[in-house]
């Protein structure tokens, strides 16, 4: 019964605190474009606008993908921590969390290509392969953090930080698990895979009314997902309250750095993550194993 | 148009709806140059909520930005139908009033709410931004009080707009001679 | 039960009244195979570990004997499930596709008879009387597939002749120094080996077998062209089964000759000996992945898979730790299952559409959806993605990897698991989903005989995903036997030193999180079904759909990055060329001379005699 | 009593002349003649022609080597009597005088007598493969052979100047150091022709390959087996061992030569010659390593060469381009090429297994290493042969009906030996008690000096 | 007009007797010739570097009744233009096509069919290229009423007020 508390209390967490903080972000780009932008509650009108209008839908596997990508996605918060908060207490091992979210990923995926348009498959295409680009330096640095805590559960991680935050103690991984970070978000300079102007924005092409609202709904799980992950191993104990805010502040910082960065080429990506963030993830793995922490 | 009757989930949802209107990136004529301004930080459209949207599937809002010849209005009706059901027409500037400047040309329409309905027109030969927003304006009351009906003559006197439609653009056979 | 020999005697003359029966009709001879390797299936199941049968002496000194250890137990499980699954599935699709059926159904029984000889072989030399059998038996089936297949057939033996060759040699030198051949006695004996190069010499040119045969890195060309052209379904055993005898001996060689006690340890206790063999597994992952991104026929796609789960496999094995070991097994049986699945998807494919080519498909979710759904769970398994079997294996070699803090291997995993995410779904969007192609457009579905064991595939990969439960307990049987510290797990949660999870969990949340899906998609009101061509075209008509499809050349933009990449196809291609010319030099120079040339041969034979013997 | 195994052959050949090609139908008898006198004969039995006692006169010696190795060659005479098919016109007059001078060879115990019966088979050997008009052949085989013939000649001569007597066991009992290092150069010239060593084996491709079913068949199958007897009493008996690390040298050349060069051939005759060539050349090499378990993997090798050469050779020659029509030629080919290549059920794996075993006895790594590396390339190109035969790419219909199909005599024989291959290949002590009896006959050489020389 | 540019005009003199010249820039000359010459001059100016046909369009004299074909050539070395024109019939309408020393002429020559209903000898593709459902006169014709046509293709608004009328008024067309 617990459990189910805790599960419910995740995903509202999620829910609300995700769609306030993208309103909250749509503000911040606005402001640095010197306009006034929308009221921060604007995300929830527009979750709610798109589910009531009745759109079209291309068939089962459609429908298909994007329920098991929500689902994905509701299934991989819930074994997220948030500060203090976990729902599942021994059983939110990392590895199960990245590749839960990988279920999510691959029914957006099989759904969206499922609706026929071209353009989807080249965004799918473009997204897997900025997976590739961002996955590899991501896991070696948090594997860099395991092995040096000899733990892979992520609530456990985040209490061994006893004296000081991980992000000092391994300065490089943490700078790594950022980059990557924004790769994950799919913000600015990472959004190849949605580029409105290239490819009408990839996957979400045939989406229309609910299937649009479903698919935002994934949008703020998963980006809870992704800060959560690294705000519970980089940045120290937290309980519930300043989890959040240490959530805020690495949000408002993925955006401003996003506003104002244009667009990546799909080589680019990958090839700017396997340059310079691989290399100090190496070095990083490197130092762990000399023992070199601070 | 009688005021159908709305319940109440149905109110709610058209308030939403003129809260959150996103408007489709498809420019047919000169008027297209207004947009960028009215979404800049002078005239800040997303304030309203309003943002560009990349296909129809997603867009409430079609703008008909100027004048258009046969075979645009054809891939206009064409976009038209793909958008989900709420969805709105406003037509910009004179020439889709009564055909403007062009009203004689042998190849432009007249009258736009002739062949898909329309529900706000804005006058002027390409008004200006302050218009724009004053049209936006008017089109969420219109929302607000359910006016903005247009999707729904639509549907009900469907075959009338196809007729008028294949009075003045006939049946094309699509097939392009160039990439047999 | 009878005897496992008695067991290959019935598949040998099997064989034979198969050919028989097959010449007079296809369908029986086929249900005849089936049955055949459903009640061995059934024989196996319940044989007893221990269980010893005396059989020939070929060298004196040397009883060749069958023991039925559990490692040997659960290799053999899995290939016959594999096997009558995929004969079972042959019944209806040996209707129409090989050429000649009758040698068909005959080769596939003497390479199931090899194949249990090998699992049950309890010393080298019957290992590799049986290993040539099944060698044998299976290369006499591959030309009958496309038309480069034959070539792929004379690869595909040359490349385990040269494996089983090595293997051979260090036989016969480990029979000369001890004169024996037995696995426990071989391993007791090198124990208390003096010489270390003798011990590498030994391990190496055993598991060189596994090499070749599992597809690991220098010997890994000829899976593309033998799995890309061998017949349709024959394809789904030679992936799915004939590559683990590869890691079969692999296992041997790494864990019956204990090398932990063996050699000195390197690197946080793995010896340097599989810290090699490691690193051939991570070369040939990143072979097997990077390549398999470039493919554009599926067939030859999915073989380069089994190329990178190969690796895996070793990788696995490699790491001598407990779960590394269980990691490595496990990923046996999901490779085995999953490449089988996928392989049958590609052959119900093919018998309809006839091409294995992506680019010339499209759509076909809509004709063929079962056979979509046993390709999506296919994927989803080989993928490593947790609600199936798949991701527990590799979850067991991530963990082991990491005790061992060996990063350049672990990221060398990940690339493999992400990159199997790449290729996995190249297929999957060009094959199934997008735009029907017209002359797709009466494709049916499958016949249900054909269906049948794909959706069994598909049940036992998400079953043992969710209750993984035995499974593990042959796992920890065989590392009992072998006298690594088992993995422990309750019920479903598995433990090891970094953390725990639990499948039950895990599936529950994936299905509450599907059905508040499910509950906001029905609130909401629906969507009106639209039919295919009815796409968002910028507004444009178009006349041709079939264009409008994104298959071919799905992942340019990264293959552009590594498009220079060094093949070893053409270096092995070189060597041949330069052993055939050399042979033509002596050709010309000895054989086609004329008398007088002969003449000038013997007199030059006659100086350097002189000449020696002064 | 033996020499009648000579006399009647020759008897017969001249009798029967003017019945020209009748005499096709009369083989088979006299090769079961031959036999059934062989079985009842005594083994350890010296005959002395004309009654001149061992060192003077001519010896035939029948000890347990010659006898086993006589019913070997008799019996492979007799298998080919009974497929009159492929004897061409007026070949069968030639067959019985190659039946006598191999006979002959095995049986003498004097140097010049068996150069003598030497020079006989050769001349035999030169006209049958000028069969099917392949004079060029021929006529390179005839050059090579005479000058071969010649070096023996010179050998035997110094060997009589050396030792004064011309009998083989007279030789070894009085071998002085001088004398040996001349007379095994100049026999072994002399022998390396016909046992094809590498550079001297110019002739095989082309007189195998000439088309004609009957000259390789007999040549690779019954001359060879004699030449190679005839090279183990040489050597073996006579010089116990002493020129053989020369000749294992040699052998190994050979062996990679050959297989080298057949991997590029596109025809299957061609190829098949020089797969015997490289087979001669293993068991030269595996038996000069001069023990008495390394002479019997030797001969029991030659043995499984020899039934899968008689079976490849007969086949290769009269079938067309594919087994289509003829589907049990096409089995008994492929058992022959599996046990060519050594899988493990056929007879082949037995007798590798044999060599690899005796190479590793003594310490000989470099045997297994090119013997494996041999049978790779074997493997490369028999399996791609067989391919080609059993799934031919594109057939012409009326291609297809012109093979005709073998007549039934021919596939029967075939059938049989294939069988004896799978035989041979579960229990090989058939095969292993001839390779014993032999290589013990040509080990002790005491033996046979007192059982030649018995009184003196 | 430039040196090069008049030795042409002296040597097109000796090939036309009857040839107006006028000369409308530095660069560019006007040439007007009977119709039965065009194809010559045309191919003389092409062999003199005026190889690049840059429009072929027709002018519609409907008083003279008359059609004014004019190619207007354009050389690459020089940057000198020829505008060359003909006179043909209105009535038959039929021209010779000069497909064979410029390809990109048979679109032009489509185009003139479809908007002026020009016939051209030996280029047989006279499909329309821009207009769809084309039922009346071809459009750019001097006696074809595009208002007349737009009125009954594509209906206007009734306005309850005649408000073109107002709008004329103020804009003082008429006076009120």
């Amino acid at each position: 019964m617990m459990t189910i508390i805790r599960v419910a209390a995740v995903l509202l967490t999620g829910f609300f605190v995700g769609l306030t903080l993208e309103g909250v972000s749509r503000k911040i780009i606005a402001r640095i474009q010197r306009r006034y932008g929308p009221p921060w509650y604007q995300n929830f009108i527009d979750v709610f606008k798109a589910l009531s209008k009745n759109g079209i839908t291309h068939g089962w596997i459609f429908d298909f993908g994007i329920l098991m990508a929500l689902g994905g996605v509701i299934a991989t918060l819930a074994f997220v921590p948030l500060g203090d908060l976990v729902a599942f207490p021994g059983l939110d091992n990392l590895f199960i969390i990245v590749y839960l979210f990988a279920v999510g990923a691959l029914g957006m995926a099989m759904g969206m290509v499922g609706s026929g348009n071209p353009n989807s498959s080249i965004g799918v295409a473009r997204a897997l392969t900025q997976m590739l680009g961002y996955e590899i330096p991501y896991m070696i640095s948090v594997s860099a953090v395991m092995y040096y805590y000899k733990t892979a559960s992520v609530s456990e991680l985040m209490l061994s930080q006893q004296d000081s935050w991980t992000l000092l103690k391994m300065p490089l991984g943490g700078i790594v698990a950022f980059i990557s970070l924004l790769g994950m978000l799919g913000k600015k300079p990472f959004d190849t895979p949605i580029a409105p102007a290239e490819i009408a924005s990839g996957p979400m092409v045939e989406l229309s009314a609910k299937y649009m609202g479903l698919l935002m709904l994934m949008h703020t799980f998963s980006i809870f997902v992704e800060i959560g992950l690294f705000v519970d191993i980089f940045l120290g104990i937290s309980n519930y309250w300043t989890f959040l805010i240490k959530f805020t502040v690495i949000w408002i910082l993925a955006t401003l750095i996003s506003s104002v960065l244009p667009r990546f080429r799909i080589e680019q990506v990958v090839k700017f993550y396997w340059k310079v963030p691989l290399g100090l993830a190496f070095l990083q793995a490197l130092f762990v194993l000399l023992g070199w922490v601070f | 148009m009688a005021n159908h009757e709305r319940n109440i989930w149905e109110k709610i949802a058209d308030q939403l709806r003129s809260k959150s209107l996103w408007m489709l990136h498809y420019c047919t004529g000169c008027g297209a140059i207004e947009l960028p301004p009215s979404m800049t930080s002078r005239f800040d459209m997303e304030r309203f909520g309003m943002g560009p949207m990349a296909t129809p599937r997603q867009a409430d809002i079609l703008f008909i930005t100027g004048y258009l010849s046969a075979k645009t209005l054809r891939r206009v009706i064409y976009t038209y139908e793909q958008m989900p059901e709420p969805k709105y027409v406003i037509g910009f500037g004179s020439c889709t009033l009564n055909g403007g400047i062009y009203y004689d040309s042998y190849a432009t329409i007249n009258r736009l709410d002739y062949y898909i309905p329309v529900d706000l027109y804005i006058a002027g030969c390409m008004p200006r931004p302050e218009a724009l927003l004053e049209a936006f304006n008017e089109l969420m009351k219109m929302i607000r009080k359910g006016e903005a009906n247009g999707w729904k003559q639509y549907k009900e006197n469907y075959d009338w707009y196809k007729n008028n439609q294949i009075r003045s653009l006939g049946e094309v056979l699509v097939h392009d001679e160039f990439h047999e | 039960m009878i005897p496992i020999s008695y067991l290959v005697l019935v598949f040998l003359f099997g064989s034979v009244v198969s050919y028989l029966i097959t010449k007079a009709n296809r369908i029986v001879g086929a249900i005849f195979n089936f049955l055949l390797t459903f009640y061995a299936l059934f024989v196996l199941w319940n044989l007893e570990i221990g269980h010893t049968e005396k059989l020939f002496s070929i060298l004196e000194g040397v009883e060749n004997t069958f023991k039925v250890s559990s490692l040997g137990k659960y290799f053999s499980i899995i290939s016959l499930i594999v096997i009558s699954l995929v004969s079972f599935f042959i019944i209806e699709w040996i209707r129409k596709k090989p050429s000649r059926p009758a040698a068909f159904n005959a080769f596939v029984l003497i390479m199931s008879a090899g194949i249990i000889g090998v699992f049950f072989s309890n010393d080298l030399l019957t290992l590799y009387i049986f290993w040539e059998i099944a060698v044998l038996g299976s290369f006499l089936i591959v030309p009958m597939g496309k038309e480069d297949s034959k070539k792929a057939a004379v690869i595909y033996v040359v490349t385990s002749a040269i494996g089983s060759y090595m293997y051979l040699f260090a036989t016969f030198s480990i029979y000369n120094k001890y004169g024996i051949l037995e696995f426990d006695q071989v391993s007791r004996f090198l124990l208390n080996e003096p010489s270390n190069l003798f011990k590498w010499f030994i391990i190496l040119f055993i598991a060189s077998a596994g090499i070749a045969k599992s597809g690991i890195f220098p010997l890994h060309t000829w899976l593309r062209i033998t799995h890309g052209n061998a017949p349709d379904a024959f394809s789904a055993i030679l992936s799915g089964q004939l590559v683990k005898m590869g890691s079969y001996v692999l296992a041997i060689s790494l864990s019956v000759f204990p090398s932990t006690k063996l050699l000195a340890s390197f690197y946080s206790g793995v010896p340097l000996l599989n810290y090699i063999l490691i690193w051939l597994g991570n070369i040939s992952i990143i072979i097997g992945t990077f390549m398999a991104i470039r493919q554009n026929d599926m067939k030859q796609l999915i073989a380069y898979s089994s190329v990178a789960n190969g690796g895996y496999i070793l990788v696995g094995l490699g790491v001598m730790n407990s779960i590394g070991y269980a990691g490595g097994l496990f990923h046996v049986f999901n490779h085995a299952i999953a490449a089988a699945m996928i392989f049958l998807s590609f052959a119900a494919v093919v018998y309809r559409t006839g091409t294995t080519k992506i680019d010339e498909m499209g759509g076909l979710i809509w004709k063929m959806p079962w056979t979509f759904v046993t390709y999506l769970v296919g994927i989803i398994s080989l993928a490593g993605i947790p609600p199936t079997s798949g991701f527990i294996s590799k979850w067991m070699i991530f963990n082991a990897l990491l005790t061992k803090g060996m990063f350049v291997t672990l990221t060398i995993t990940f690339i493999g698991s992400v990159g199997s995410f790449l290729y996995v779904f190249r297929p999957l969007a060009g094959v199934f989903l997008g735009q029907l192609k017209k002359k797709h457009y009466e494709v049916k579905e499958v016949s249900p005989v054909m269906l049948i064991p794909m959706l069994v595939l598909t049940l036992l990969t998400l079953f043992i995903g969710v209750y993984p439960k035995p499974v593990l307990d042959f796992i920890v049987s065989i590392e009992n036997s072998l006298g690594i510290k088992p993995i422990e797990y309750s019920g479903t949660i598995i433990k090891t030193s970094l953390g725990q999870w639990d499948t039950l969990t895990v599936f529950t949340m994936f299905a509450v999180g599907f059905i508040i899906a499910l509950v906001l998609y029905i609130i909401f009101p629906r969507g009106k079904k639209v039919e295919l061509t009815d796409q968002y075209t910028g507004g444009e008509y178009l006349f041709n759909y079939d264009l409008y499809h994104y298959a071919t050349g799905f992942y340019r933009f990264l293959e552009r990055l590594y498009d220079k990449h060094p093949s070893f196809e053409k270096l092995y291609g070189m060597l041949v060329s330069f052993f055939k010319s050399m042979g033509e030099i002596i050709n010309e120079l000895f054989y086609k001379v004329s008398p007088s040339g002969y003449v000038f041969w013997i007199s030059i034979v006659i100086l350097i005699l002189f000449w020696v013997r002064w | 009593m033996s020499a009648l195994l000579i006399a009647v052959p020759l008897l017969i050949a001249f009798l029967f002349v003017p019945l020209k090609n009748k005499i096709k139908y009369i083989l088979p008898f006299v090769a079961l003649f031959s036999l059934i006198l062989i079985l009842k004969l005594p083994i350890e039995q010296v005959n002395f022609l004309g009654g001149w006692k061992a060192p003077f006169g001519i010896t035939l010696v029948l000890d347990n080597s010659s006898y086993y190795s006589l019913i070997v060659v008799n019996i492979i005479f007799f298998l080919l009597s009974l497929i009159p098919q492929i004897i061409e016109k007026d070949l069968s007059l030639i067959f019985l005088i190659l039946m006598a001078s191999i006979n002959g060879l095995i049986l003498t115990g004097d140097l010049f007598n068996s150069f003598v019966f030497l020079e006989i088979t050769s001349v035999a050997a030169y006209i049958l493969s000028s069969s099917k008009r392949n004079y060029y052949g021929a006529f390179k085989y005839l050059i090579l052979g005479s000058i071969a013939g010649a070096f023996y000649l010179l050998g035997t001569l110094y060997s009589y100047i050396g030792t004064g007597s011309l009998n083989l066991a007279d030789i070894s009992k009085n071998i002085n150091s001088e004398f040996l290092a001349v007379v095994p150069i100049l026999i072994f010239i002399g022998l390396a022709v016909e046992t094809k060593i590498f550079p001297l084996a110019g002739w095989v491709p082309d007189v195998y390959a000439s088309g004609s079913a009957l000259t390789p068949a007999i040549l690779a199958t019954g001359v060879t087996f004699s030449m190679m007897y005839l090279f183990g009493r040489i050597f073996i008996t006579v010089f116990h061992g002493e020129f053989l690390n020369v000749v294992y040298i040699f052998g190994l050349i050979t062996v990679v030569v050959a297989e080298l060069s057949a991997l590029k051939q596109d025809n299957l005759l061609r190829a098949l010659s020089f797969s015997s060539i490289a087979q001669a050349g293993l068991f030269l090499s595996v038996i000069s390593m001069n023990s008495y378990e390394s002479l019997t993997a030797g001969y029991f090798h030659l043995l499984n060469d020899i039934t899968a050469k008689f079976v490849l050779f007969i086949i290769a020659a009269s079938i067309g381009k594919s087994f289509i029509k003829n589907k049990t030629t096409g089995i008994a080919f492929s058992i022959a090429s599996f046990s060519l290549i050594g899988f493990p059920l056929f007879a082949g794996f037995r007798s590798k297994l044999l060599i690899l075993k005796t190479a590793f006895l003594n310490q000989n790594y470099i045997l297994p290493i090119i013997l494996l590396f041999a049978t790779i390339i074997e493997i490369a190109y028999v399996l791609r042969w067989n391919i080609k035969l059993w799934y031919p790419d594109n057939i012409l219909p009326q291609e297809k009906e012109k093979t005709q199909k073998l007549s039934w005599n021919v596939n029967l024989i075939l059938l049989i030996v294939a069988l004896v291959i799978i035989v041979i290949g579960f229990y090989p002590d058939i095969y292993l008690k001839i390779a014993q009896n032999i290589a013990s006959g040509l080990t002790n050489y005491r033996a046979y000096v007192t059982n030649v020389l018995g009184g003196m | 007009m430039m040196s090069s540019m008049s030795e042409i005009v002296k040597n097109l003199k000796t090939l036309v007797k009857k040839l107006e010249i006028v000369e409308i820039d530095e660069r560019e000359v006007k040439i007007e010739i009977p119709c039965e010459k065009t194809l010559n001059v045309l191919s003389f100016l092409k062999g003199n570097g005026y190889s690049h046909l840059s429009i072929l369009t027709a002018v519609d004299w409907i008083e003279e009744n008359k059609f004014e074909i004019v190619y207007v050539l354009f050389s690459w070395e020089n940057g000198g233009k020829f505008v060359v024109s003909t006179k043909i019939d209105r009535k038959k309408a039929k021209f010779v096509s000069v497909m064979h020393l410029w390809p990109i002429a048979r679109f032009y020559e489509r185009e003139l069919h479809e908007f002026f209903g020009i016939q051209f000898e030996g280029n047989d593709d006279m499909r329309p290229l821009f207009l769809e459902n084309w039922d009346s006169l071809p459009p750019l014709r001097k006696d074809f009423d595009p208002l007349e046509y737009s009125k009954e293709k594509f209906p206007d608004r009734e306005y309850i007020k005649d408000v073109i009328y107002e709008a004329k008024v103020i804009r003082g067309d008429l006076n009120g």
